[in-house]
């Protein structure tokens, strides 16, 4: 919300992990999300998540496409290397990246513009090769840095900020990951920090592709006839002024529910979701299950939240490969430089 | 024998079906030759076809090393019917004709010597399976040939011995076959031609390679460790190379290897992914060709700006669009140079035979490296996938791969104040840091969007624009780091010159000799990289009229010259204003009087206006 | 008053906070003064953000017409805190700082006039709702500024009604707002200020739009009916426009629109579709911007070598890479003149403003169906986002569509031999059918790799290298056909000009009017497309010094320039081979003497060799 | 095989349909794809289809991307336009070419590798739109043109013709199909003609999405140890010479099995693919069933074939885009350009 830097004064009383660091070692720069962007509360769950796994920043690396979600690497984890590379695109570059170190933490980050639209088959084939990421998608069904276009996770009935439909249907990431075989897959809310901070660590600790599908209201996201009167009277402005350019503070949403219980929450636009959690007794270990149940609560309007699958024997990408032990990017040249003597060889062979 | 015998100087031509196996035979007989000593090379021309299309090979001899391509054939080994026509019309009077005489046929053309070799028939004769049939026909006509220009059979069973050595049998079955040709002609055919061949001495220290396995091996010498790809012809061989080499001498103890090749799913992602491994400090490349380029120029792009070192190997086939795939063209050289939107330039280097390629291939990591920016290999097919007589590989043991600016921990403790794109030594180029280097210092935010020293969001133009100059000034700095042209004067005197780049590079030395035979000199420049070194500059500025030879419609390196060598169009003043906010019209009127004030000569041009307003 | 009063002619400035409502209230600011008959300019400078980051809005008033931007404020309406440093030392000497005085600041400088409004307080009085105290603080703004300079209030309540015509209540609480703040002038400030406005009549047939409306509207007036694209600032609100517009004017009785407005998943499928849609004979288009371009550009390689009308507005944004997506430059030339690999080139249109981009939208779809390649449209985000006052849209009713070269059924059965790619005209531009044209007829198959007359597949190098002259051939056609340089003689006799495109116009003519009131004449071409026409060729060959304003790094214009005119670059002698074969040094020998042998004073360069070989 | 013209001479006693034209004149140029491959049985169905259905060729538009499958639109239906595009994009270009005329039949032939990899996007944003278009993967597991590498279509456990493993799990197009919402999705194999052709004719006939994903066997695809001896020969041959040139002439496998069957087939590379033919009681328009026994087989090892899953009810894209029924195209300028009182009209609201 603001560009000013974040003053560096720590309190000293603040409670510190195991180590030595406290939360704020953990944050990045201010956001300059709108107030009450849901990206921002799953900033703070990954800030959260890495401060009590106590993660060593420097050993994470942050990538991210283009978007209002690919922006928030840059919120969090000040000490590790962000990279926010092009629109869509993240998946390549973070498997370029995991293939040069094996070694670190890959924390991906998206938009569902980002991931569903122009990154969908990059996505789709990261997952195939089981990347070592914790791939994390702030999906807010729009377009947000361009103002408000659907996105291809949007659900068909629902309208956007002119009013207009939704013409096509919804892709659900999750499922399309289980079925490419992802060896993680989570959904969540961003305003449920108690079921998403969990799956967060638990995605980090996973050696493979991780997916987190975090539903992330957007506060533009706001056109729906059923609001508060002073609230309809910005939106009809907006309108006689041909664009819209007031975007009124919001607070982030926030939702607590339990598992095996269900919760309408409201969106900023007035319309609702309902967020289903899985019970206790639910095991995400069968692919048929998790593909199934998927499939049941979309078909009844709902969304389930939690652990939906965990293929705890998938291979990982490096396993694949066969790739050394050591990271490729910490093998000395000499040790990778042939030299003269197979040179003379290789000359031989080529006579 | 005839008396009008010569000796190595001959074209030999193939033409087969392809997937019949013939590629191989064909291969194996200009290996044969080179074996004897004798200058050759090998231009293999196939279809974008798998099976059943025409496809030719032509070996040019020649015991002066002229080796550059040469139309009108001497030797036309013809198996395939579809094309005798125009296969025949190829041969040069007193020119030889050999074709399969299965099934006879009148050629009408007397100025040439037709020989039928009843091929097929000697085939079902000799195997009773028809695959060995269809294959076997391959080696018949090889021992036929063998007779008719003198290739010696020695030099044929120890290359036999060597390609089959581990498999007797099939050693065994290969000699049976040429035995069936070369009986077919000792019995039946007067030989040797005229024009033959005999052993000689030239290819001491020579091998025999093609580009795409020699820049292959030199990823390998430049410890290249992740190699991802989309394949394309003709670009899938070099990592193929890569591949074969990095698996067999890169292997662990535990059955892992220190090396990992990455099929993408396109070419969007191949960069990408090349692009990321880099950032994250292994040295990481991608091979391409025409398309690949175009879908990589978004992310050519981000590199360029976000200055992430990368190689890129451009195995350039005949364009636009899909084009003609198997073809070579010298056609990607301003959309390399320029590759992405926006104020971009990328730094290319031109490899002029496989030889080069090797090199090239180590030292465009270092480039890359050293500059923090692409570096794009623009080979072609030509050199890409044939086989070239060149030089041996060397390797100087006291070679150190240069790592460029990278802080390492230590480095980082000493530093005062680390910014990412602080143009510390003046060359424009900054200091790097790979993730994990420290707990506490050295991360920095990578961004394709414009940033500050620091690596931070920036939309200030002023901050823009100095970090285009920087760039501008790192690549100036390029431009002696890069190699050097080689220029040959043929001439002090001459104010002609001839500049050229890539794989043309034969055919103007045979230009080259044979105008110097008729008394004129023209002095000659290959360039070997851009941005232009200030050798190209003078060069240019030294000569009256320069000839440019390139393979392509659009005339692209005149135009990167005329481009980059302001000398050229003296008479046009840029005025530039590139930080994102809309021109001044005092911007303007500051530059123009710049201009005017200090510039005598201009100063002189004024005159005053119409009305004055 | 004071006595210094002057009047029309200064630049007002507005420092906000985006999201909070102040974009459309300062166009309804630029708006007032231009229904008052003032010449105005209006330029927004926005961040790539939706909510809480600095933003700026300028307007230049001027009668006299210089409007073209200026740095130096004269009256600065600083609405953001976090700004006001920076913001207050662009106001000039004697000018005027206008800011929220609810919390009391101490500027430090004595130089100019600053005037403190409680706006906050102001609003926190008069509103209750959170939300309506934000936004209404932009039009208490605009209430005070309406007394301080001198907008006329019976205008500002005219348009105002305009606006919320059907909502009086949203009108009269507008008006409550603007009186607040006039209220507090009237009662605690000295006004007018000197720098004011006062009503003018330059504005009769004037028009006030943005360039993306105007290319919109422009695809709608084309008759264009298939739009598909992907958003990305600043090219979005283009697609926008069209979208308005066709489906209000568009709308068929059963519901359904006479038009496709569709999304795609990126820019790679945007260009696909809208290629498929020309290809079937529907006037389609696409938009975008930096990217987007270079992610099309595999696609733009195929359109031009398939021959297929294809228009794309580029609306150019800070490059490069992601770079400044809500700035303005001017770096993609080069990238679209040369998009896609191998060897091609593509047509560009160069609009100055948004009357400009109005027609050339329309003209767009006839050149590329004329010539059957690529349109590209390239505008800018300084002429597709902000309002500009230009003359108004015109019609001709007597104008038609051209469709280019289209067989219909009857004149397919009248054809003696249809194919494809044939040069019938001579002018390189073949004809081509339209999918179920014809039961029998004019089907062929549209290919990216290389093609005979009729379409067929070929790998013969010699028809390739055919296809690639009359692309050259058809190109050329499109020299004479394509807008035509806009040439201002301001001296006959002097030998300087000046030579810009695009949105520096305005710049270009204030900066011209200066010089010619110091009695220095330049001479101005402004180039409008490319290919260029011969007339550019000749102001070059004109003009001993010309200067080249251009909005990017790399002086992409001029290497444009001197690419294409040959005469800038004589002494460069081009030798091409692109038939896909490697080089025969006969070719090459052929070429040099021919040279040699026409070209007298080439002949007198001629030197020995040093060793004759 | 041959670039040779083929002969015009039509014979007189040819039967014809209602149209009163021949098989021959549904034919296109002579295939020049390897003696054996798949594709060609696949052209010959589409022949038998279009012809059965005695359908207008002027009135189909073919459209494919590149690779020896995409080769093929040009060998059947000389009468249409036929668009060979760029690899992987075909559905892009098809669904502007359907934009702008909804009246035509749009058949896109494409490969596994133009599908699975480079096109994926494309593929899946196609399906979501409902692009009436009848879409043929003419699948073979490998990469044909670019010689033989593996595709993101391959199971994981086959082997390359170099005898590497192929490192990644497969992507089922038929199961992503369904699962994105494609209106009509089938399974078939190249040499079962007589469930191949029904399958296209009924796919021309739905108005939507429809995919055939075709099993079709690569000639090139030839590196099993255990085929005949002569064969092994050519391979260690070919091995020795560095390079795959002899492809061997094979003949087309043909498959015949009956309903509710399963077939084992042998292809080219001494691998063999078990087919499960659906049986004439199941109820392809059961979504769920659909996944279901597409995953059920699959874990079987085995492939299912048939009409997996048809909506009767789905939109089309036009419909839901809500176009004039007249094309695009066919609309005259006059009635497109508002002309100059609408101008004059939009100059006012500029003021
Ligand atoms: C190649 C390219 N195309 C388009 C854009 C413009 N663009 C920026 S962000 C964005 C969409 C972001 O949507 P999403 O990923 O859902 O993120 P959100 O803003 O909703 O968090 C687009 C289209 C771009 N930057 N690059
Ligand atoms: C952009 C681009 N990348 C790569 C290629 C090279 N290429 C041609 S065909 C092909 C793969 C074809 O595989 P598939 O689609 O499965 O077709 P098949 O040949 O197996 O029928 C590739 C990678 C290309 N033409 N264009
Ligand atoms: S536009 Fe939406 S997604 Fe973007 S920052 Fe604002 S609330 Fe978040
Ligand atoms: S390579 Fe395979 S796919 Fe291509 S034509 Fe030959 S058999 Fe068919
Ligand atoms: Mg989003
Ligand atoms: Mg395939």
């Amino acid at each position: 919300m603001t560009f000013i830097k974040k003053p560096i004064f720590r309190h000293p009383s603040l409670p510190k992990n195991d180590l030595g660091l406290t939360y704020r070692d953990y944050e990045g720069l201010v956001s300059t999300l709108c107030a009450g962007c849901g990206h921002d509360s799953i900033t703070a769950s990954i800030v959260q998540s890495c401060y009590d796994l106590s993660l060593p920043a420097h050993k994470i690396a942050k990538l991210s496409g283009i978007g209002c979600s690919s922006k928030t690497t840059n919120y969090f984890l000040n000490q590790s290397h962000g990279f926010n590379t092009v629109h869509g695109r993240m998946p390549s570059v973070a498997t370029g990246a995991n293939l040069a170190n094996r070694d670190l933490i890959y924390i991906g980050v998206s938009g569902d513009g980002d991931t569903a639209s122009i990154g969908l088959g990059q996505y789709c084939h990261a997952i195939r090769r089981q990347l070592n990421v914790t791939y994390i998608v702030e999906n807010n069904g729009t377009y947000g840095l361009t103002k408000g276009q659907f996105s291809a996770t949007n659900d068909k009935k629902s309208k956007n900020k002119k009013g207009a439909d939704n013409p096509f249907g919804a892709i659900d990431l999750a499922l399309m990951a289980i079925e490419l075989g992802a060896g993680f897959v989570a959904r969540s809310f961003s305003g449920d920090k108690e079921q998403l901070v969990p799956l967060i660590k638990k995605a980090i600790a996973y050696n493979g592709f991780s997916l987190i599908d975090v539903i992330s209201p957007c506060v533009t996201f706001n056109n729906h006839p059923h609001s508060t009167k002073s609230y309809d009277y910005i939106r009809e402005h907006n309108t006689a002024m041909g664009e819209l350019d007031f975007v009124p503070e919001k607070e982030n949403i926030q939702a607590k529910y339990s598992e095996g219980e269900s919760v309408d929450v409201t969106l900023h636009d007035g319309n609702s979701i309902n967020l289903q959690k899985l019970d206790g007794n639910y095991d995400p270990r069968d692919q048929d299950k998790a593909v199934s149940i998927l499939r049941k609560y979309r078909g009844e309007g709902k969304v389930v939240t939690g652990l939906l699958y965990i293929n705890e024997d998938a291979n990982e990408m490096h396993e694949t490969l066969k790739t050394s032990t050591t990271p490729l990017n910490a093998i000395p040249m000499n040790d990778l430089c042939p030299g003269i003597d197979e040179l003379d060889k290789l000359n031989k062979s080529y006579t | 024998m005839s008396n009008n015998s010569s000796y190595n100087e001959l074209v030999l031509k193939f033409a087969n079906v392809n997937g019949s196996g013939s590629a191989s035979a064909n291969t194996f007989c200009a290996k044969a030759l080179f074996r004897m000593g004798i200058p050759v090379s090998a231009k293999n021309i196939f279809p974008s076809n798998i099976q059943g299309l025409p496809t030719w090979y032509e070996i040019k001899i020649s015991e002066s090393e002229q080796l550059a391509r040469r139309d009108g054939i001497d030797v036309m080994v013809a198996m395939n019917a579809q094309t005798y026509e125009q296969d025949i019309n190829e041969v040069l009077e007193n020119g030889t004709f050999i074709y399969d005489s299965s099934l006879l046929r009148d050629f009408k053309r007397d100025d040439i010597n037709i020989i039928g070799i009843p091929i097929a028939k000697l085939c079902a004769d000799a195997y009773t399976d028809s695959r060995q049939r269809q294959l076997f026909k391959n080696i018949v006509y090889l021992g036929s040939l063998s007779l008719l220009i003198g290739i010696d059979f020695d030099v044929i069973k120890q290359l036999l011995s060597d390609q089959f050595g581990s498999k007797p049998k099939l050693y065994d079955q290969n000699i049976k076959a040429l035995e069936i040709g070369r009986q077919y002609v000792k019995e039946n055919i007067k030989y040797p031609l005229e024009k033959q061949v005999r052993k000689s001495n030239k290819n001491t220290n020579k091998i025999m390679i093609n580009g795409n396995e020699a820049a292959g091996l030199g990823a390998v010498y430049a410890g290249a460790t992740v190699a991802s790809w989309y394949p394309i012809t003709p670009s899938t061989s070099l990592v193929e190379s890569f591949e074969k080499h990095a698996m067999k001498l890169r292997k662990n103890e535990d059955g892992t290897f220190n090396a990992a090749i990455m099929q993408a799913e396109d070419e969007l992602s191949a960069v990408g992914m090349a692009i990321g491994a880099n950032w994250n400090g292994a040295r990481a490349f991608t091979a391409t060709s025409g398309p690949g380029i175009s879908l990589m120029s978004e992310f050519i792009g981000l590199a360029y700006f976000a200055e992430i070192p990368l190689v890129l190997f451009n195995i350039q086939r005949g364009g636009p669009s899909t084009g003609m795939p198997t073809r070579t063209q010298q056609s990607d050289v301003l959309s390399c140079a320029y590759a992405s939107h926006g104020d971009t330039k990328q730094v290319l280097l031109f490899p002029a035979d496989p030889n080069e390629c090797f090199y090239f291939a180590i030292e465009s990591f270092d480039y890359a490296e050293r500059l923090q920016t692409p570096v794009i290999v623009l080979s072609d097919l030509d050199i890409g996938m044939n086989d070239w007589v060149v030089d041996k590989l060397e390797w100087d043991p006291n070679y150190k791969h240069d790592r460029g600016k990278v802080l390492n921990s230590k480095e980082l403790e000493n530093a005062k104040d680390f910014g990412r794109y602080k143009d510390v030594d003046g060359d424009g180029i900054p200091y790097r840091t790979i993730p994990a280097t420290h707990p506490e210092l050295g991360a920095y935010f990578t961004r394709g969007t414009s940033h500050n020293e620091y690596g931070g969001y920036t939309e200030n133009g002023v901050i823009h624009a100095k970090t285009l100059d920087r760039l501008e000034k790192k690549f100036d700095t390029g431009k002696s780091l890069l190699p050097q042209p080689e220029i040959i004067i043929n001439s002090p005197k001459t104010k002609i010159g001839i500049i050229n780049f890539g794989s043309t590079t034969k055919a103007i030395n045979e230009t080259l000799n044979h105008l110097s035979s008729k008394g004129i000199g023209i002095n000659h420049m290959r360039i070997r990289a851009f941005p232009f070194s200030k050798k190209i500059d003078n060069f240019i500025n030294e000569h009256e009229v320069i000839f440019i030879v390139e393979q392509n419609r659009d005339a692209q390196m005149k135009k990167l010259l005329v481009n980059e060598i302001d000398s050229i169009s003296s008479k046009l003043l840029s005025i530039l204003n590139y930080d994102g906010m809309p021109l001044t019209a005092q911007f303007l009127i500051d530059k123009i009087s710049e201009h005017l004030e200090e510039d005598i000569d201009i100063n002189q041009l004024i005159a005053p206006p119409i009305k004055i307003v």
